[in-house]
């Protein structure tokens, strides 16, 4: 019984269902994580991994220099910003928004730098649900290339104060 | 040696009388607050639930981190307290080697416990579970969990200072019993689980009180991970040990192979604590290396180990079986199992759910690609209620229904209730599961007041299915109360006032 | 160290080493998850800022 | 017991796990075919 100490040697041959269960659950094990890093070579979809440290001062003066020379409009109070797909793009995170408003490009390829100036964030853009998380004095270079057109939502989805459920940005696709 | 002991004419096992204490103690304790808990659990469903939307957004955040912490913490750890002297003495037919380690144990854990509910619902601590820097709390709430986290550790040591004494008394001779195996592995994960904790608390502590300046928030989340994962990794161990103590106990099964499900839980010990990775995979800082390596090469070694042990629990309880004569067929054995005995029918519900709602979404959820589309959505609350409540909750409620009579010499009240219980309690978490999971697949966060978002700048309304979704988190989520509800009645109402035996 | 006249594999008697099991099931993760993961943290690069 | 080693101890157990098998092989490929409905990223 599992409940006394077993005797003498132990270390016996498995009966054939237990073996037979196995291998197969060994076999589609290496199956999913064989999957992660051969997806990084064959994949579109795949988590960045470029960051840097970044201070709020730092950051917020690339923001406003991005807003000086970019803004096309207003919405809501917030400035829209159409950046060149060349440069590199500042999306800033803070209790409670997401500054500026995002106007790209489809099927453009964007280096978005993501970063929050006071605590840790949650980037969720809706309706297609691609989460990351924006950390404070961290810069995550992210290179994102819509590849439908519309209005999306930019959601907050970490803890972030009492204000957190009214964090939501946006982003144009045209 | 000789110490006081008794045997149980239930079980046969002999109990020696300063474990027995403090065992009744730690499992009455850790009922209490698993009913408040629930009750918090009941008043942040309630506010989720959009035909109702109870709680203002002060007060459901506070509520929120009181449900998180006592059911997910305090709960099932005063249980696992009851668990390691449970494993470590009175299956081992040894004492109690420390008798004031125990105590130190349950004053500490309860003292933290208490600290930390009043910082919480006092609005000190509007910080959440996670309690990521740099959001602060009081100092206090800090110095709560610390205590906490202190006294189980002492618990978790006091596993290996018990089975010394055991072994050097000669109550065991080379090989742990299987069951005291997994408490013994489920110890390990705990002492490394809670060191993370005091390597992250205490700074953050001496943060809070302006000792130290600032805390990077990226190594506050990887350690702290290695503290709130690992800890969910003892659940993990200890509701397996459950599951082969109840075969035993129940069908005098016995594990098929020794070799296969030891190795089962040497796999934990070494491999299952990397899940912390899972938290970190759509972060900055962490490179593709270090998140590949942890979640994928190691990680799922011990995912082969949970598939060995969801293979090998009902393989030896159909065995069992099958020696009782039950031998027709593929599944006379299950047809015939006692499905009237809470502690089987509990036992067997946490082995399905644990496998098919928490362990397939764990996995996958838990691929670095995988995390993109769930990380931070309701997916993985629904995820979490697979593992933790219909997988280590329901087992550690089968346990008890056992446990009880055996310890607090007295009978279960109100059978009918309790043979209906895991029923409820199980039907209730699998639609508040799947359902939390079907919302979160259409993006809606977790951990969120209002998901209409009416005050934000600019508006988004989800997919009109999700509306549908939330409504059955909402009938799920109360079933479940009821469910649990249940449980509580049953097992204080028989600690109390059940019938007493000889 | 023989007990008898059994003999017991080497994996049998690493199993039965609750203090090896503890030692390492503490290091193995720490070095691989918090140790390796603490060193990305204090070695990331700052910005550079393209003034 | 001949058959100790090569025989099936527990088949209905065996048919559970292999359910449980192809519900988790389906449900980690429904991911990887909504991975790929999303912006591509790297």
């Amino acid at each position: 019984m599992a409940i006394h100490e077993p005797q003498g040697n132990w270390w016996q041959p498995l009966s054939k269902d237990e073996k037979i269960w196995f291998i197969l659950a060994l076999v589609w094990m290496l199956v999913s994580f064989l999957y992660m890093p051969i997806q990084h070579f064959i994949g579109v979809q795949n988590p960045p991994s470029e960051s840097y440290r970044v201070s709020a001062e730092d950051f917020e003066a690339l923001i406003e220099a991005q807003e000086e020379k970019y803004t096309v409009g207003e919405e809501n109070g917030f400035p829209v910003v159409r950046p060149n797909p060349d440069e590199p793009v500042y999306l800033k995170a803070s209790m409670w928004e997401w500054t500026p408003v995002l106007e790209l490009e489809k099927d453009k390829t964007y280096k978005i730098h993501l970063s929050s100036v006071d605590l840790v964030h949650g980037f969720s853009i809706q309706p297609i649900n691609l989460n990351l998380m924006v950390i404070p004095g961290i810069d995550y270079v992210v290179n994102l290339k819509p590849t439908s057109s519309g209005d999306f939502r930019i959601l907050c989805n970490e803890f972030c104060g009492l204000g957190h459920h009214t964090m939501v940005g946006k982003i144009n696709v045209i | 040696m000789s110490f006081e002991k008794r045997t149980c004419e239930i079980s046969g096992l002999e109990i020696e009388k300063n474990s027995e204490s403090m065992i009744k103690l730690n499992m009455a304790t850790a009922i209490i607050f698993f009913a408040i808990g629930g009750a918090a659990g009941l008043l942040v469903l309630l506010t989720r639930w959009p035909a109702i939307h109870l709680l203002p957004v002060e007060w459901y955040y506070r509520w929120l981190t009181a449900h998180g912490l006592l059911a997910l913490l305090v709960w099932i750890i005063f249980f696992e307290v009851a668990l390691v002297h449970f494993g470590s003495v009175t299956l081992l037919k040894s004492r109690l080697a420390v008798p004031i380690l125990s105590k130190i144990t349950y004053g500490l854990m309860l003292g933290g416990t208490l600290l930390v509910v009043v910082m919480v619902l006092g609005g000190q601590a509007d910080v959440l579970f996670t309690s990521y820097v740099p959001l602060q709390a009081h100092p206090l709430y800090y110095l709560g969990i610390i205590l906490f986290a202190v006294g189980s550790l002492i618990a978790f040591i006091h596993f290996f200072i018990n089975a010394v004494v055991a072994k050097k008394e000669g109550e065991y001779k080379r090989t742990l019993p299987m069951v005291s195996f997994g408490i013994m592995a489920a110890s390990i994960i705990g002492i490394m689980s809670i060191a993370h904790g005091a390597a992250i608390y205490i700074p953050t502590f001496l943060w809070s009180l302006g000792i130290i300046e600032t805390i990077d928030p990226s190594a506050y989340r990887l350690v702290w991970w290695g503290l709130g994962h690992t800890s969910q990794q003892i659940n993990v161990c200890m509701m397996v040990a459950c599951w082969y103590g109840i075969a035993a106990f129940l069908f005098k099964a016995k594990p098929a192979s020794e070799k296969l499900c030891r190795s089962a839980f040497v796999l934990y010990i070494l491999f299952i604590n990397v899940a912390s990775e899972h938290h970190l995979l759509v972060d900055p800082v962490f490179s593709t290396w270090h998140k590949i390596v942890n979640t994928s090469y190691v990680m799922h070694l011990a995912v082969l180990a949970s598939m060995i042990h969801a293979f090998a629990v009902p393989a030896s309880i159909e065995m069992g079986l099958r020696k009782q004569g039950y031998n027709n067929g593929l599944f006379e054995w299950l047809k015939k199992a006692p499905w009237g005995n809470p502690a089987f029918s509990a036992t067997f519900i946490s082995i399905v759910l644990f496998g098919f709602l928490g362990g397939t979404t764990g996995v996958i959820f838990g691929t670095e690609q995988f995390s993109i589309i769930r990380h931070n959505t309701w997916a993985i609350t629904g995820h979490f209620h697979g593992t933790v409540v219909a997988g280590t909750t329901i087992a550690f409620m089968g346990m008890a229904y056992f446990l009880i009579p055996v310890f607090f010499k007295r009978d279960l009240i109100m059978p009918g209730v309790a043979k209906l219980q895991p029923f409820v309690y199980g039907t209730g978490i699998t639609i508040l599961s799947i359902t939390m999971m079907a919302a979160g697949t259409f993006g809606v966060p977790r951990r969120h007041w209002d998901y209409n978002f009416s005050d934000a700048p600019f508006g988004y309304q989800f997919d009109s299915t999700v509306d549908i979704f939330m409504g059955l988190v909402g009938i799920g989520g109360l079933i479940a109360v009821v469910g649990g509800a249940m449980f509580v009645f049953v097992t204080l109402g028989s600690i109390f006032k059940g019938n007493k035996r000889a | 160290m023989s007990e008898g006249s059994e003999e017991y594999s080497a994996v049998q008697k690493f199993y039965d080493n609750i203090w090896l099991l503890l030692g390492i099931g503490i290091v193995l993760p720490t070095v691989l998850f918090t140790v390796w993961g603490l060193y990305e943290v204090y070695t990331l690069p700052y910005l550079p800022i393209v003034k | 017991m001949s058959d100790e080693h090569n025989g099936f101890h527990a088949p209905g157990t065996f048919v559970l796990a292999i359910i449980f098998l192809v519900t988790f092989i389906l449900l980690w490929l429904g991911h990887a075919k909504w991975l790929t409905d999303i912006w591509e990223m790297y």
